[in-house]
């Protein structure tokens, strides 16, 4: 009885237990290690292929292979043959497959149905609708005048191809995002030494680095940003490089920076002209090159222009004690001294610099600076020593003078005095006749005259009425073109005097309300626009406020190119090829362009679309494009690579995605390596045209705020933010980190997960002055010293012992895009605080990123 | 035998976090699990302030307390080196997780599907993704693997089931280095097998000195670090990743 | 046959056996209400996932992974093993002073083990695989192997044959009255009749389990404080003092609970004289020695801490003292040392106050959780070795949900239990 | 015969959780180095621990149950 009671009990337990069990597989599904897990996913083998495209994030267009598994894209991986990344990939370009998929991508053209300046209510369309809406307003503002239609760019991919075919086409003006980036240092670049860019180190050789900024190791130079920069970068200090990082935050430079300079933002033009004076100071300065090369002997007249006969400058001869050509053969030409011309005193530019400098010793700047005297008397002798002034190396057979003394300015250009700042920095090189020398100041792969060197020597200011881009202007006869001034200019065309103001803006992939400084002045002036288009994979915070149309613009998802994968090094072509069918209904911007031209009629025939891609891609018979057949993107980039010689046309990218076409030859590569070395050009270290801009601009009745940096040399003068009132105690400064890149990265779940929220760098000791801790909410607001205006925006502190104590720091490109989940209460910009306009713009119209600001707690 | 382990440069690293993405696209791991994690330090005051940076993958322990801790034997040492997490056997206590003093193990709080950053399920998605989520989902993390054939790849993060950096069993078994080392843009992270003396961690090895983190804890970590130093008390992490499930 | 019938001959029975009072009803009503609500709560995390509790995981989510299940687990263990002790004491030492808490302490064992296994289950994540996967895998080498064969199994038998065995006179007399209960004691008293060789027999039985379960007691525990004793990566658990400790802290929070237990089934049974004072002076003893013993490990170990090396010890230390934790830490203290100074007054003066002491029996059993919550949490949340930066962890409406449903379900099946069958000793007299 | 059951069973029940925990669970190694040390020897060594476990105890449970010999 008992036994049988005892079984009994336990069969109710195990029907009790099963149905327990029964129940959790309910509830849970996956009970445990009997039961196999998850939807039956397709096997790897089956069906999988490495399709090769290249980044579509970041600038430097780093080759990827895509594993595409049954058609679906499952990771993107670095391409080893690409020399560039080398088999490598950053944080963005792994996270970008999210932004592939993203579901909150534009999916169709949307067609705006509320008034503008406020979020918008856009209704789908069909590609047709659009596209002939746009052709329609197209029409209509060329019938006008074709430059009334703004063709604006971000960094939307693809290089010329876009850029010139289709402005050129329509006949739109065209405006970059470059006095945003890093403009004045290229016209400071072009002006002075003649080629195009940002100075960069020869990683290869280079000994001592100036690392001026917050680009180290956080977005490389203007031509190589992320990976190749850090990989050269690495390679360099384990060949012993030393890094002296100039800028108020250590962070970018990581455990990199052997010595740290914490700058006083604005004052780097004072530090340039403190190390020149040193250098003269020393006498450790190269007059072999600056004889030869430069126009520091040009003997210049008391009125500070050239002492000319005929239209040729004129050089003291030391041998034959006369004037002479500076020309001629066989010369010792005077770098020092005064003499007599008939009368006129004369004096050598070099002559002229030494008096120019010799106020400016290592102490005055120290004090300018906020930085300790010793230091800077350290690096101009550590400069010196390790320039070896005279030394040579001989590269294949090629004998170079070896200067591997080195700097890299990048985005620092960005302040009021930028354009005279670069102009010092590459004068402070050219004392130590390292640039383009081996180990010396590179800036661009190849040695390349700009044709700016000529034509910015050849500016006149001409008179009213101004293009509305003010180029040619009494105000900014250099110029950048400033998307920020156009603002200012649309919103009082008088005071600048311009007749015309554009109509209608292409926007491609660019978001001027969040990217550009002065936020507050775009949203009042693009309300302006009579129509605006947008093209962009995603609904930028411009787009969302103005678009009157969008069009969905693919990722990775097309063919793009051709690419320019040179590690500075090696000379190598890529192209974007499309990971799978464009998602939704997005399509290439190339095929946008195609379709818009057609239904603008713009397309076929001479001055057509199809004739200007021939130009652009310099394609000739037999491969031009036939001007009365629309080919298809892949056909015009086959086409191109035929033209290159590659029998198997597109397809050979297709397969490796990457053309390696071999090692640069240092003939090619460097300037002294040309015959005649710099093919020819002297570099200024007098800008004479600089004072004859100025004279101009007076004569044209231009304020001084306008002509006050247009000097021959670089002068020092207090930057016009220091006139803000003293409770205005701290200098904003801002960067770019490393998780984003421009409008397109900051929403990818991925990359914000990272840096979920805006921060406001801050030194403890300037916080606890302020009764600020640590993650505390604060105001941050700024002041414009010449209008006296005020903005402020909320944020968060992180206290940081890297940055300096009357600085603080706010990254850019968080909230971009609009109603998508993870860019909503990213935080404000930095952008709102910042102004365009006088007294924040260079006086090449490019604008700075430094305001004076006070945090108090929220 | 192989017997595999990990440099980590920290001379070269720019804390640049590629790692740490490049792991979770390869093994799919949900919002907030970061299997590789990179901090980015701070030592000393202004001016004399240090950045430096210091990736954490698993330390894969050979006297791994969470191995011994186990109750089910779903953490295990393999005899290549790599400790492996068998997430159809664990029964999710964390026993593990607090045994370890690294902080490297991650519990699925809650089902996976629900916490992968975006809702997957778009309508105009699926023909493409064929429903899969996230739709990069690796199609390679669901069988098993080694001799034992056991599931010990990134899985499907079941909820209620512990998981953690499996040095890329899936990958490392088809000869492949981790997807950590793979995206590293200057190399900074090495992978490879201790056995074979040319390997390039067993050169590193031979040629610069290196430490190892928490040596005094005994637990004879398989990841080495070159150059820099460990974190002592003084360091402040910045920039850290709080993200929270 | 009527309800009244019934009643009327349960009348009979000793220690309200079998009447069912309208207080007795709401109380159970109450219990199962509270029972329920746990049940929701537990459902729900069941379904969503541990998501819904306030823990995450310890480093980058700067959480503590384990929380309150932990804790109270440890903290029912304790009381168990503690209950089963002092039962086997007053066997082995003949304390008859104390026979009449005997099965109340054996009854608690039992329940809050059953409490302390379901705490276990509702922390883990796969409770469905766990049912299968410890009996089929587990490991020796794994701490938790103590903890869930020893600690839980070993004495759940242990402590149902003890009750069962020492229950069987008790049973046998009360198959004398003819009641619906009648088949029960049967069942129970299995042919026992009380002869004096069966209660030679008994007696042997009893001394012998007795003599087995102290090391046991001792092993099953020190088990459970070596699951945080071993671990080197946590600073605060690694420490020989640890299990010692754990070992006096389970008297204390047992002892506790069963000076309140008997005193409220005292007053509900109107029990005075059986349940005398003689009875608390011995339990109040008990509770005094533990009590001072472990305020004396409290002191060596926040000692210790000041005068550790290692810098993660001092901050925990300090952590403890100033810190985050010092609200439990000291609210905990000064729950030990107010009883602590309570009963030595008693001792001292001789005059033992119920109310007093059981007021201290609260006190000490809130200071107990206190104190296992101060051992299981804040070495996650604050105690990383790599510098994480100091973590977070709350509780949230399911935890406490389903901890306060635990207590109501050992608080109903107590309730049950003494309707069913006599708490004490059924004594000869009271057999007519 | 009682007598004898029982210690049959307290001996049995120590054996058993001896036997189990040395020799079906899985084996130490420490620290442990191979799958091997993740899986039992023999599958639910524990419930035989467990079961021995309850045998020990169970012996006092038949030493008291059953009936004496010649008695009842």
């Amino acid at each position: 009885m008992g036994v049988k009671l005892t079984r009994r009990t336990f069969l109710k337990g195990a029907a009790a237990l099963t149905a327990f069990v029964a129940l959790g597989r309910l509830l849970d599904g996956r009970l445990n290690t009997l039961v196999s897990t998850g939807p039956p996913s397709p096997s790897s083998a089956a069906g999988e292929q490495w399709v090769p495209t290249t980044c579509w994030i970041g600038k430097q267009d780093c080759g990827m292979l895509a594993r595409v598994v049954d058609g679906r894209v499952v990771t993107l991986e670095g391409n080893p043959a690409h020399p560039r990344n080398r088999g490598t990939l950053c944080p963005k370009g792994v996270a970008q497959i999210m932004a592939l998929y993203d579901p909150n991508r534009v999916k169709t053209p949307l067609i705006r149905t509320n008034e503008k300046g406020v979020p918008g209510r856009f209704r789908p369309a069909s590609w047709e609708e659009a596209l002939t809406l746009v052709a329609e307003k197209i029409k209509e503002v060329r019938a006008k005048d074709p430059k009334l239609i703004l063709w604006q760019k971000g960094r939307s991919k693809g290089g010329a191809i876009y850029d010139d075919a289709f402005v050129k086409t329509i006949g739109a003006t065209k405006v970059g995002h470059g006095t945003y980036c890093a403009d004045a240092g290229l016209r400071a670049a072009e002006y002075t030494i003649g080629p195009r860019g940002g100075a960069h180190p020869d990683f290869r050789h280079t000994r001592y680095l100036l690392s001026w900024g917050w680009n180290l190791t956080n977005a490389g130079g203007n031509k190589l940003c992320f990976i190749t920069w850090n990989q050269q970068f690495m390679e360099a200090r384990e060949r012993g490089m030393k890094v002296v990082h100039i800028d108020p935050r250590l962070r970018p430079a990581g455990p990199f920076a052997d010595e740290w300079l914490p700058i006083r933002p604005g004052t780097d033009l004072a530090l340039a002209l403190a190390l020149c004076h040193a250098l003269i100071a020393q006498g450790t300065i190269d007059r072999e090159y600056l004889k030869k090369y430069t126009n520091a002997p040009f003997l210049v007249k008391e009125d500070g222009l050239f002492l000319r006969v005929g239209d040729k400058e004129q050089v003291w001869d030391l041998k034959s004690k006369a004037l002479k050509p500076f020309d001629a053969q066989d010369l010792d030409p005077a770098l020092e001294g005064e003499f007599t011309v008939d009368g006129a005193r004369v004096k050598p530019a070099f002559q002229l610099f030494k008096e120019h400098v010799a106020r400016y010793t290592p102490e005055w700047a120290a004090e300018v600076c906020g930085l300790p005297a010793e230091q800077v008397r350290r690096v101009a002798r550590e400069l010196a020593e390790n320039a070896m002034i005279g030394s040579t190396i001989v590269l294949e057979g090629v004998t170079l003078p070896y200067r591997p003394v080195s700097m890299m300015f990048y985005h620092m250009s960005q302040q009021e005095l930028g354009f005279q700042a670069c102009r010092a920095m590459f004068i402070l090189f050219m004392l130590l006749g390292a640039i383009e020398a081996v180990g010396g100041v590179r800036v661009d792969f190849t040695w390349k005259v700009d044709s700016n060197y000529e034509a910015l020597e050849r500016v006149k200011v001409k008179d009213p009425p101004y293009d509305y881009t003010l180029k040619d202007s009494k105000f900014f006869p250099i110029n950048s073109v400033n998307p920020g001034m156009i603002a200012k200019m649309m919103l009082d065309p008088q005071k600048y005097q311009v007749d015309k103001v554009p109509e209608m803006a292409i926007l491609h992939m660019v978001n001027p309300v969040v990217s550009f400084t002065d936020q507050p002045l775009f949203l009042e002036a693009y309300k302006r626009f009579k129509f605006v288009v947008a093209l962009d994979p995603w609904l930028s915070r411009t787009a969302d406020l103005f678009a009157d149309v969008v069009l969905p613009a693919a990722t990775l998802e097309k063919y793009e190119g051709p690419l320019g994968a040179t590690d500075q090094y090696t000379d190598a072509t890529a192209f974007r090829l499309p990971v799978m069918e464009p998602l939704y209904q997005s399509k290439g911007e190339l095929d946008i362009y195609l379709d818009l031209c057609e239904a603008a009629g713009l397309l076929y025939g001479k001055g057509g679309y199809l004739d200007h891609l021939n130009k652009e891609l310099g394609l000739k018979d037999p491969y031009k494009l036939d001007l009365n057949a629309k080919p298809t993107v892949r056909e015009i980039f086959d086409r191109w690579a035929r033209s290159q010689g590659l029998a198997e046309g597109i397809a050979y990218f297709e397969k490796n995605g990457v053309w390696v076409k071999g090692p640069f030859s240092p003939k090619k590569y460097y300037g002294y390596a040309q015959s005649p070395p710099f093919g020819g050009i002297r570099h200024r270290l007098y800008g004479e045209s600089l004072l004859r801009l100025q004279q101009e601009m007076q004569a044209k009745g231009a304020e001084r705020v306008y002509w006050q940096d247009y000097t021959p040399f670089p002068t020092w003068r207090e930057p016009t933010m220091w006139k803000s009132p003293p409770q205005y105690d701290l200098t904003l400064i801002s960067y770019k980190m490393i998780e984003f890149k421009q409008s397109r990265s900051s929403q990818i779940p991925l990359l914000a997960e990272l840096a979920p929220q805006q921060r406001l760098a801050m030194n403890p000791a300037a916080a606890r002055a302020r009764g600020i801790r640590d993650g505390d909410e604060v105001w941050v607001e700024s002041h414009n010293a010449l209008t006296g205006e005020t903005r402020r925006v909320k944020v968060k502190v992180e206290l940081t012992e890297a940055i300096r104590p009357d600085v603080v720091g706010m990254p850019h490109h968080y909230g971009e895009v609009a109603r998508h989940p993870w860019a909503k209460g990213q935080g404000p910009t930095p952008n709102t605080l910042f102004f365009a306009g006088e007294g924040y713009v260079t006086n090449t119209n490019d604008n700075s990123f430094h305001v004076r600001v006070r945090v108090y707690k929220a | 035998m192989a017997k595999y382990a990990m440099v980590i440069d920290l001379e070269r690293c720019v804390g640049c976090r590629a790692c740490m993405e490049a792991c979770k696209v390869e093994n799919d791991t949900p919002q907030a699990v970061f299997w590789m994690y990179v901090f980015r330090f701070e030592e000393g005051r202004y001016p004399n302030t240090r950045v430096w940076f210091l990736p954490r993958p698993c330390m894969h322990c050979d006297n791994a307390p969470c191995v011994k801790v186990c109750p089910v034997g779903a953490r295990y040492k393999r005899p290549d080196g790599l400790v492996a997490t068998d997430w159809e056997r664990c029964i999710g206590c964390r026993y593990c997780e607090v045994a370890c003093p690294y902080g490297v193990n991650y519990f699925n709080w809650k089902a996976p599907e629900k916490n992968y950053y975006l809702d997957w399920k778009d309508r105009d998605l699926g023909p493409v993704t064929h429903g899969a989520t996230p739709p990069y989902k690796n199609p390679d993390l669901e069988k098993p693997y080694g001799p034992e054939r056991r599931r010990i790849a990134g899985g499907g993060h079941l909820k209620g089931v512990i998981e953690k950096c499996t040095f890329c069993v899936h990958r490392v078994e088809k000869g492949q280095t981790t997807a950590c080392a793979q995206a590293c843009p200057v190399f900074a992270i090495q992978f490879g097998d201790l056995e074979d003396p040319n390997s390039t961690v067993s050169r590193l090895l031979k040629k610069r000195p290196h430490f190892r983190l928490l040596e005094e804890a005994g637990t004879q970590p398989r990841v080495f670090y070159l150059g820099g130093h460990p974190p002592g008390g003084e360091v402040r992490q910045i920039e850290g990743v709080k993200a929270r499930v | 046959m009527t309800a009244r019938g019934e009643a009327s001959r349960f009348e009979t029975l000793p220690y309200g056996v079998g009447r069912l009072t309208g207080g007795w009803a709401l109380l159970v009503v109450a219990l199962l209400a509270l029972v329920g609500w746990g049940a929701y709560a537990y459902s729900c995390q069941f379904v969503e996932g541990k998501v819904v509790t306030g823990m995450r995981n310890i480093g980058t989510m700067g959480g503590a992974t384990w929380g309150l299940y932990i804790a109270f687990n440890v903290y029912f263990a304790g009381v168990a093993c503690a209950g089963i002790t002092v039962a086997a004491l007053i066997r082995l030492l003949n304390l008859n002073a104390l026979r009449a808490v005997a099965r109340m302490a054996e009854l608690l064992t039992v329940i809050t083990l059953i409490l302390g296994a379901f705490s276990v289950l509702a922390d883990l994540g796969q409770p469905l695989r766990a049912l299968i996967n410890l009996p089929l895998y587990a490991r020796p080498q794994s701490p938790f192997f103590g903890t869930f064969t020893l600690a839980i199994a070993g004495f759940l038998f242990d402590s149902l044959v003890y009750l069962y065995l020492a229950g069987r006179r008790d049973a046998y007399l009360m198959a004398r009255y003819d009641t619906p209960l009648r088949p029960l004691y049967r069942a129970w008293a299995a042919g026992y009749r009380d002869t004096p060789a069966e209660r030679e027999r008994h007696r042997k039985t009893t001394f012998w389990l007795a003599i087995a379960i102290i090391p046991l007691f001792i092993t099953a525990h020190s088990t459970l404080g070596l699951v945080f004793g071993l671990q080197v990566g946590r600073p605060g658990w690694y420490s020989a003092l640890q299990t010692p400790a754990f070992v006096v802290l389970a008297g204390v929070s047992g002892v506790g609970l069963l000076l309140v237990i008997a005193a409220i089934l005292r007053g509900y049974l109107r029990e005075e004289q059986r349940l005398g004072t003689g009875v608390f002076r011995w339990l109040g003893a008990f509770l005094l020695v533990l009590t001072l013993a472990y305020l004396y490990f409290v002191v060596v170990k926040v000692l210790t801490g000041f005068y550790a090396g290692h810098h993660h010890e001092q901050q925990l230390t300090q952590l403890l003292l100033w810190g985050a934790y010092a609200p439990v830490f000291w609210g905990s203290v000064l729950l030990l040392a107010l009883p602590a100074g309570l009963l030595l007054l008693q001792a001292i003066t001789g005059r033992w106050n119920i109310p007093a002491l059981v007021a201290c029996g609260v006190m000490v059993n809130l200071a107990a959780i206190g104190k296992r919550y101060l051992i299981v949490v804040p070495s996650q949340t604050h105690m990383s070795l790599l510098p994480y930066g100091p973590g977070f962890y709350a509780p949230t409406w399911v935890e406490y949900s389903i901890i306060v449903g635990l207590f109501a379900l050992g608080a109903l099946l107590y309730a049950l239990f003494v309707k069913v069958f006599p708490i004490m000793d059924v004594p000869e007299e009271g057999v007519r | 015969m009682r007598t004898g059951l029982m210690l049959l069973l307290v001996l049995g029940g120590f054996a058993l959780q001896g036997v189990s925990y040395f020799f079906l669970a899985a084996p130490w190694g420490f620290p442990p180095s191979g799958v091997e040390h993740s899986n039992p020897r023999v599958p639910f060594a524990a419930a035989f621990f467990i079961l021995g476990v309850g045998l020990v105890f169970l012996g006092a449970v038949v030493y008291e149950l059953l009936p004496e010999r010649g008695e009842g």
